[in-house]
């Protein structure tokens, strides 16, 4: 057998790791450890130099395994696996050891953050002595895609696809594509008709050969994994369809709240009040009438109605400021002589043009007036000497204790995700964040990604999204897409569980322990059988495995036991 | 106790200068520039924030205009030219229309045309009352003192010399007492809405006498324009208000002996206090002339018709007094009748209607605002004492 | 001085580990003595990792894994939940204190939370003072030297060290 | 000494420490095959059948016992004597059964100090009278001379945490058909496993044996104890409530046990991957539990009695964990 040779490599990351890390005296210490070849130190083991170094040192030194301390391996594990690819190296021969992100950066005594990362040095060698070359699998790709939600976001990416040629299928669980789009009646900043847009495009979708609509449908059921989909497809109340897909665009949107949960703003009490979405229907009809079919002499639109509030709903909305700024500027063309009032908490016009338009509707006579969501939300009472309500609350750029008085006032409701988010997640094995939005891959570099291979997020589904920005996540998604299915195959994960046949008794603990159903019982050999292209390699089977024939990849007992042994040894201090 | 919001109430305030009240997003730029502002003090973005939603009792009881002294950082800062100083001009028009019970104030400032007409009318009046009343004399050649200069109060047909002076006298004093008492009718409005209005205030009997010297000291100084970094602002402002004093006092108070028959040597000290005087009011005209035309200084770019008004009675009247000077040296008869007539018919109406009703008033209602502003923070600070607790200033000072 | 504990924390890639990552990228400072081994899922933490821990002289385990709901492997989660309270159970019975070893939940958003939870875990170790579980579970070496060397394949894992 | 031994003959010997006897009897379970045993080999030691003294052993010479077959765990002082004496005496040193391998049922002692178990059995059980509380002493002067004990130590040890083992002959007891199939390959001189190999069992656990039907629902709403329920004497234990450590014992036994209608005990011992394989076991059952919610886990947890017992009742001594602490 080849005798183990361990490179390690400690990174100053410039002074990040090294102003508080003594990195010299970690690679020393690491030096005198069994199979320790040779341990050095680097300004930027990330950087060209860096990688070059341990390339050369792998082929100079004969070394076959690397332990890196650096950062995190959620970062950069990739890069330095790619490095000992390029070294002729598995590049699963690499162990990393995290003494920037869980080191040096939240510790403050440089002695203590020494002697903890000479331990997690410690155990990434002691770990890396029992590594084995992983191969990478590759599988073809099924150039069909699944789009959950007709929405924009869902339009979009089934024309993309559709239009390259691809098959599409595309599940809308309402009557009528669009989604919220559908609803409204012109778009800020630029006051564009959304509706005659929105109607070419579906229109489009409807007679398309290379897309199949699955209307008043859900999704039921998703198997397999990237490139090679399985799902069903429950249409209406009865039918169910089977259908195979490569890939999966998750485009599922958002809703509005119920604004009848927050008492104070008197929805469904007052008929003067309503909803953004109740007023582009008012809109949509032509004239600015309130309930009562009256011309309002007083409009008041109320930001922020469940965003941006801890009792609610916590982040921003980020749709309802400038859709409140397209309202007072069409009410201002309705209604010249009616007072608009923006009440808001902060007024936030972040994307391109926005601040214009927020610029020019305040130079139209428009009073913004401003509450603070923690001293007490407006209050809408009935107004005892005027024909409509009286908003109360303390205005906070003057101080003053206001009452205003409005015949129409409009909330702008938070948006929530959909109803349908946790079930599709759960099928698609991607997660949600605390408020039930899609988490994308990498929040700046990978945003339309998922975790999981081949499942995408796009639009407000991840988060409130105007229009632009969801049709540019569709777009994005469907470029991957298209990148894969023009490739031909995908590398699927090789961390998975392995069956050692001649230890597994098939007891079967471990068939149900697995959520993917990547565990099968082989009655011919009476043991288990893991399906690697379903396995994801979280390793639970290989714990609950009682005779210890499943392991887990890259993650095996014996590689977590000695990563303890070594994080666990004695090491010099200082 | 909630107040209702009156957004009508900006409309009003669009014929007092600025008409525009929808810029400011509440950034606080002009509030951090400002050199009067201080912790907790909102100047000018207070204001600003009660026009918008028409809060205009919040607004009448209000001083800051006044001790606003329009040095135009703020509006120089501004990132949405909102213009706060300009703003505070307004305020100011605003204000002086709220002090004066009578309306005209308000009148003149909404409308022009108002103002003309009575400036003409008396101009008429007084040019009437002469040519009717006190007539050149028909042998007015012969009053030519032995210096060669005319003798000024000898001219009118039918009335000594000491008649004369008298009649002058006597309509000065009415004058001076009408135009004080309008004046001091609306410094009285002024300290009731400002000081008084405002629930709870206590102020301590001394301190309107301890705090007095502030009233005088500001009047005569201007000081606070010194506080803008263009001095030569405070310069004109200190050299009109110390010749314009001047000025007003030797016609009003020492006439006679101002008004003589006989030409006192140059280095005399009447006529230096007279050239003084007029050379401060020329400085001062020419300098905001010359920037109201240009229009590159803030604080002068953003010309109402009152100011117009101001400046060109001002001017009338200077300009008028020195050809009164120079015919009268000259020993030129007729003429020095004729604009002695016209001086008078131009600096009559100009101070009846500038000093308690227009642009002239701010002189006097700046003082008293420090002044009132300082008897607040008196009675805060008494108050603060006693109670122990802390309370914000209401005015800085 | 203050007896400075030594605390193994298991942690999930996708939560927690990434939890711990953004304390680290706030730079949240807290307490040193927190070593942390990644896996995959809190569903891959073996009862047998945190006995190892322990009989290494760790004074406390720390586990960490999504939040109930949230797990990246849909519920690997429930599994360690599970299996934690039988090891607790069973650690109690055999004299160990129960809150030496601890689960929580941290989400990849959480890296305030995991930073108070190292130091408020660090501190309730401080409390309870040091393990003795390694010096008891020592077998004083009877054997000779040269047999000392020599163990069974199972048992060890530095013996098994290609050298 | 001299010994009347055929030199041709292989030497063996057999030895007890702290066990119930069993495996000594397992030795004589072979029956007739007993006469094979003797034909082939020299019994030069076996205190259970044949007069031979310590003393005779001491004045062997080194490795001059082909094989020993050492059972019973390191209990006492006594014990470790002859656990070093018999190595440095024998050529091949097999820890034989449980005890010998992994500490057995007598290392469940492990969760009691000694102090406690001498108080218990001298002083305080039902059928002890002992007012004057006397215990035994490891030394006694009498007029006659001095008397001595071995001395007891405070827990229970395997043979391989006091000695070197070379083998593992698993069981409580081991049965009498893998002895012979051992012995009869060492006779046969056919090639031995590496050192330290678990001989006389299988490398697969024993549901690979086992007979009753399994499937992969497993999930269990309550455990029950044996007596708690009637077992249909077909399906996997374990899919009935029952805990069986069948997974993760090494199979061998012949699943007598279980042909009995009572759960693996884990006699066997663990496969050679595993660590410990109480926790392995406590992890497999943990995870099959069918609740989420801490509450409703804490429930079935309930109605798992006794953990230690239950799943390190042959091996504490040789887990992770292998006594209790008392602090």
């Amino acid at each position: 057998m080849e005798k183990t040779r361990i490179g390690v490599y400690v990174c100053w990351c410039g002074t990040n790791i090294a102003m508080m890390v003594d990195v010299e005296a970690v690679a020393k210490e690491m030096e005198s450890r069994q199979n320790v070849v040779l341990a050095r130190t680097y300004k930027y083991m990330c950087s060209d130099p860096g990688q070059d170094m341990v390339i050369r040192d792998i082929k100079e030194h004969k070394l076959n395994r690397v332990v890196i301390a650096a950062c995190s391996p959620r970062i950069h594990e990739n890069t330095f696996r790619k490095a000992l690819e390029n070294a002729g190296l598995n590049p699963y021969m690499l162990q990393m050891a995290n003494i920037r992100e869980q080191n040096s950066w939240v510790h403050s005594d440089r002695i203590e953050a020494t002697r903890k990362a000479k331990s997690l040095v410690a155990g990434a060698v002691s770990r890396v002595n029992h590594h084995q070359p992983l191969n990478k699998r590759e599988v073809p790709v099924n150039p069909a895609s699944l789009i959950i939600g007709g929405g924009i976001s869902g339009i979009t990416a089934a024309l993309e696809l559709a239009d390259a040629g691809k098959r599409v299928y595309l599940v809308e669980k309402e009557s009528e594509l669009g989604g919220i789009a559908a609803m409204l009646d012109l778009t800020s900043p630029h006051f564009y008709s959304i509706s005659d847009s929105l109607k070419t495009l579906i229109r489009r979708i409807e007679v398309h050969q290379n897309i199949k609509v699955y209307m008043d449908s859900q999704v039921k059921q998703i198997n397999g994994y990237v490139g090679n989909f399985n799902g069903e497809i429950k249409i209406g109340n009865k039918k169910v369809k089977n259908i195979d897909f490569g890939n999966i665009v998750v485009a599922t949107g958002l809703k509005p709240i119920k604004p009848e949960t927050i008492e104070n703003y008197g929805y469904g009490v007052f008929s003067e009040v309503i909803t953004s979405l109740d007023f582009e229907q008012v809109l949509k009809k032509g004239s600015v009438l309130n309930a009562y079919g009256i011309k309002p002499k007083n409009v008041a639109i109320i930001h922020c109605v469940g965003s941006r509030n801890e009792d609610y709903k916590p982040y921003c909305s980020r749709t309802c400021c400038m859709t409140a700024l397209k309202y007072a500027n069409m009410i201002r063309s309705a209604l010249p002589e009616a007072n608009v009032y923006q009440m808001y908490a902060d007024m936030r016009a972040y994307g391109k043009h926005c601040e214009e338009l927020y610029a020019d509707t305040s130079g139209k006579n428009v009073l913004f007036l401003m509450y603070d969501q923690r001293e007490g939300m407006p209050i809408i009472e009935k107004d005892a000497i005027g024909p409509g309500v009286l908003i109360k609350f303390n205005e906070r750029l003057s101080g003053e204790d206001i009452e205003v008085p409005a015949e129409l006032v409009i909330l702008m409701t938070a948006m929530e995700s959909g109803k349908d988010a946790k079930s599709i997640s759960q099928m698609t094995g991607t997660s949600l964040d605390a408020n039930g939005f899609f988490i994308e891959k990498h929040p700046k570099l990978d945003p339309v990604s998922t975790t999981t291979d081949g499942v995408y997020v796009v639009g407000s589904c991840q988060s409130p999204k105007n229009i632009p920005e969801s049709v540019s996540q569709a777009r994005a998604a469907t470029a991957n897409i298209l990148a894969t299915i023009a490739k031909g195959y995908v590398e699927v994960e090789v961390i998975t569980a392995e069956v050692n046949e001649d230890i597994c008794c098939g007891c079967q603990f471990c068939i149900q322990v697995c959520p993917y159903g990547a565990n099968n019982y082989d009655q011919r050999k009476a043991v288990s059988s893991v399906n690697e292209a379903l396995c994801k390699g979280c390793g639970t089977c290989g714990s609950a495995c009682p005779s210890g024939a499943i392991s887990t990849r890259h993650f095996t007992d014996k590689q977590i036991l000695s990563q303890i042994e070594g994080i666990m040894a004695e090491v010099g201090s200082g | 106790m909630s107040t209702r919001i009156n957004p009508d109430f900006k409309n009003e305030l669009t014929h007092f200068g600025k008409d525009e009240w929808n810029e400011c997003y509440h950034c606080g730029n002009c509030t951090a520039i400002c050199p009067l502002s201080k912790d907790g003090f909102l100047f000018p973005r207070k204001d600003l924030r009660a026009i918008q939603m028409g809060l205009q009792d919040k607004l009448d009881a209000s001083l800051e205009p006044w001790l606003c002294y329009y040095c135009g950082e703020c509006s120089e800062t501004c990132p949405r030219d909102a213009n706060p100083a300009e703003l505070m001009m307004t305020l100011r028009r605003y204000l002086t229309s709220r002090y004066d019970k009578s309306g005209l104030a308000k009148l003149f400032y909404t409308n022009h045309i108002w103002e003309y007409v009575v400036l003409g009318l008396m101009f008429l009046a007084i040019v009437v009352a002469f040519l009717v009343f006190l007539p050149l004399k028909t042998d007015a050649a012969l009053m030519v003192n032995e210096s060669g200069g005319v003798m000024i109060n000898s001219l009118v047909e039918g009335i000594n010399a000491e008649r004369f002076i008298g009649i002058i006298e006597y309509g000065d004093w009415t004058m001076a007492i009408v135009i004080a008492l309008l004046l001091v009718s609306n410094i009285v409005v002024m300290f009731y809405k400002s000081v008084l209005s405002e629930n709870g205030i206590r102020i301590p009997f001394s301190s309107y006498f301890t705090e007095a010297w502030q009233l005088v000291w500001n009047f005569a100084t201007q000081s606070r324009f010194s506080k803008c970094d263009d001095k030569q602002y405070w310069i004109g402002h200190l050299l009109l208000m110390t010749g314009y004093t001047i000025m007003f006092i030797l016609v009003v108070v020492f006439l006679p002996l101002f008004q003589i028959e006989t030409v006192e040597p140059w280095w005399h000290w009447q006529r230096l206090l007279g050239y003084y005087a007029t050379f401060g009011i020329l400085f001062f005209l020419t300098i905001v002339t010359i920037k109201r035309l240009q229009k590159r200084d803030v604080k002068l770019k953003y010309s109402h018709p009152s100011d117009w008004i101001f400046i060109v009675m001002l001017a009338l009247t200077t300009i008028s007094g020195i050809l009164v000077h120079i015919f009268r040296l000259q020993g030129m008869v007729a003429a020095t009748y004729y604009t002695y007539v016209i001086h008078l018919a131009i600096l009559v109406p100009m101070l009846m209607v500038e000093v308690p009703f227009s642009k002239w008033s701010h002189l006097a209602y700046r003082p008293f605002a420090i002044y009132f502003a300082r008897l607040k923070t008196v009675a805060a600070e008494v108050e603060k004492e006693k109670s122990h607790k802390e309370l914000v200033p209401a005015v800085g000072s | 001085m203050e007896y400075n504990p030594t605390i193994v924390s298991f942690l999930c890639n996708w939560c927690s580990y990434t939890g711990a990552d953004l304390a680290g990228t706030s730079r949240m400072k807290y307490a040193s003595n927190i070593r942390v081994i990644r896996v995959m899922c809190s569903g891959r933490i073996d009862p047998t990792f945190v006995l190892k821990a322990f009989t290494e002289g760790a004074d406390g385990v720390l586990l960490c894994g999504c939040h109930p709901g949230d797990c990246h492997y849909h519920e690997g989660n429930y599994k360690c939940l599970r299996r934690f309270h039988l090891l607790q159970k069973y650690l109690d019975q055999m004299g160990v204190d129960k809150k030496r070893i601890r689960l929580e939940w941290i989400s990849a958003s959480e890296g305030k939370e995991f930073a108070e939870l190292a130091n408020e875990f660090s501190e309730t170790i401080k409390k309870l003072g040091k393990s003795n579980i390694k010096e008891e579970m020592k077998v004083e070496d009877k054997k000779s030297p040269e047999s000392a060397v020599h163990r069974p394949a199972r048992m060890g894992l530095q013996s098994t060290v290609e050298s | 000494m001299e010994n009347e031994v055929n030199k041709s003959k292989l030497k063996l010997a057999i030895y007890w420490g702290a066990a119930c006897g069993g495996c000594c009897v397992s030795v004589l379970d072979v029956h007739e095959h007993l006469f094979d045993i003797v034909a082939a080999a020299d019994l030069v030691f076996w205190p259970i059948a044949l007069d031979i003294k310590y003393k005779d052993v001491e004045a062997m010479e080194d490795n001059f016992i082909d094989i020993t077959l050492f059972n019973g765990a390191i209990r006492n002082s006594e014990n470790e004597h002859m656990a070093n004496l018999l190595r440095q005496k024998s050529n091949v040193l097999v820890a034989y059964g449980s005890c010998a391998h992994l500490g057995g049922i007598p290392g469940l002692a492990n969760m009691s100090t000694r102090e406690s178990l001498f108080e218990r059995v001298y002083e305080t059980s039902e059928s002890t009278i002992n007012p004057e509380k006397t215990r035994p002493q490891t030394r006694v002067e009498v007029p006659e001379g001095i008397l001595t004990l071995p001395e007891m130590y405070d827990s229970v040890l395997a043979l391989d945490q006091v000695v070197e083992v070379d083998y593992y002959i698993p069981g409580c007891p081991p049965t009498s058909d893998r002895l012979l199939e051992v012995f009869t390959a060492i006779v046969s001189g056919s090639q031995l496993p590496p050192k330290g190999t678990v001989i006389g069992a299988q490398e697969k656990p024993l549901c690979d044996e086992c007979e009753r039907k399994k499937s992969e629902n497993k999930l269990v709403k309550r455990f029950f104890r044996p007596w708690e329920i009637e077992d249909d004497g077909e399906t996997c234990f374990i899919e009935q409530g029952l805990i069986c450590q069948g997974p993760a014992t090494r199979a061998g036994c012949g699943f007598r046990c279980i042909q009995g209608n009572a759960p693996c005990r884990g006699c066997y011992g663990p496969t050679s991957d595993v660590l410990d394989p109480g926790a392995k076991m406590l992890s497999a059952i943990a995870t099959v539990i069918d609740a989420d919610s801490p509450e409703e886990i804490a429930k079935v947890i309930e109605t798992i009695e006794d953990p230690v017992g239950t799943f390190y009742r042959t091996s504490l001594p040789h887990a992770l964990l292998r006594k209790k602490l008392f602090n």
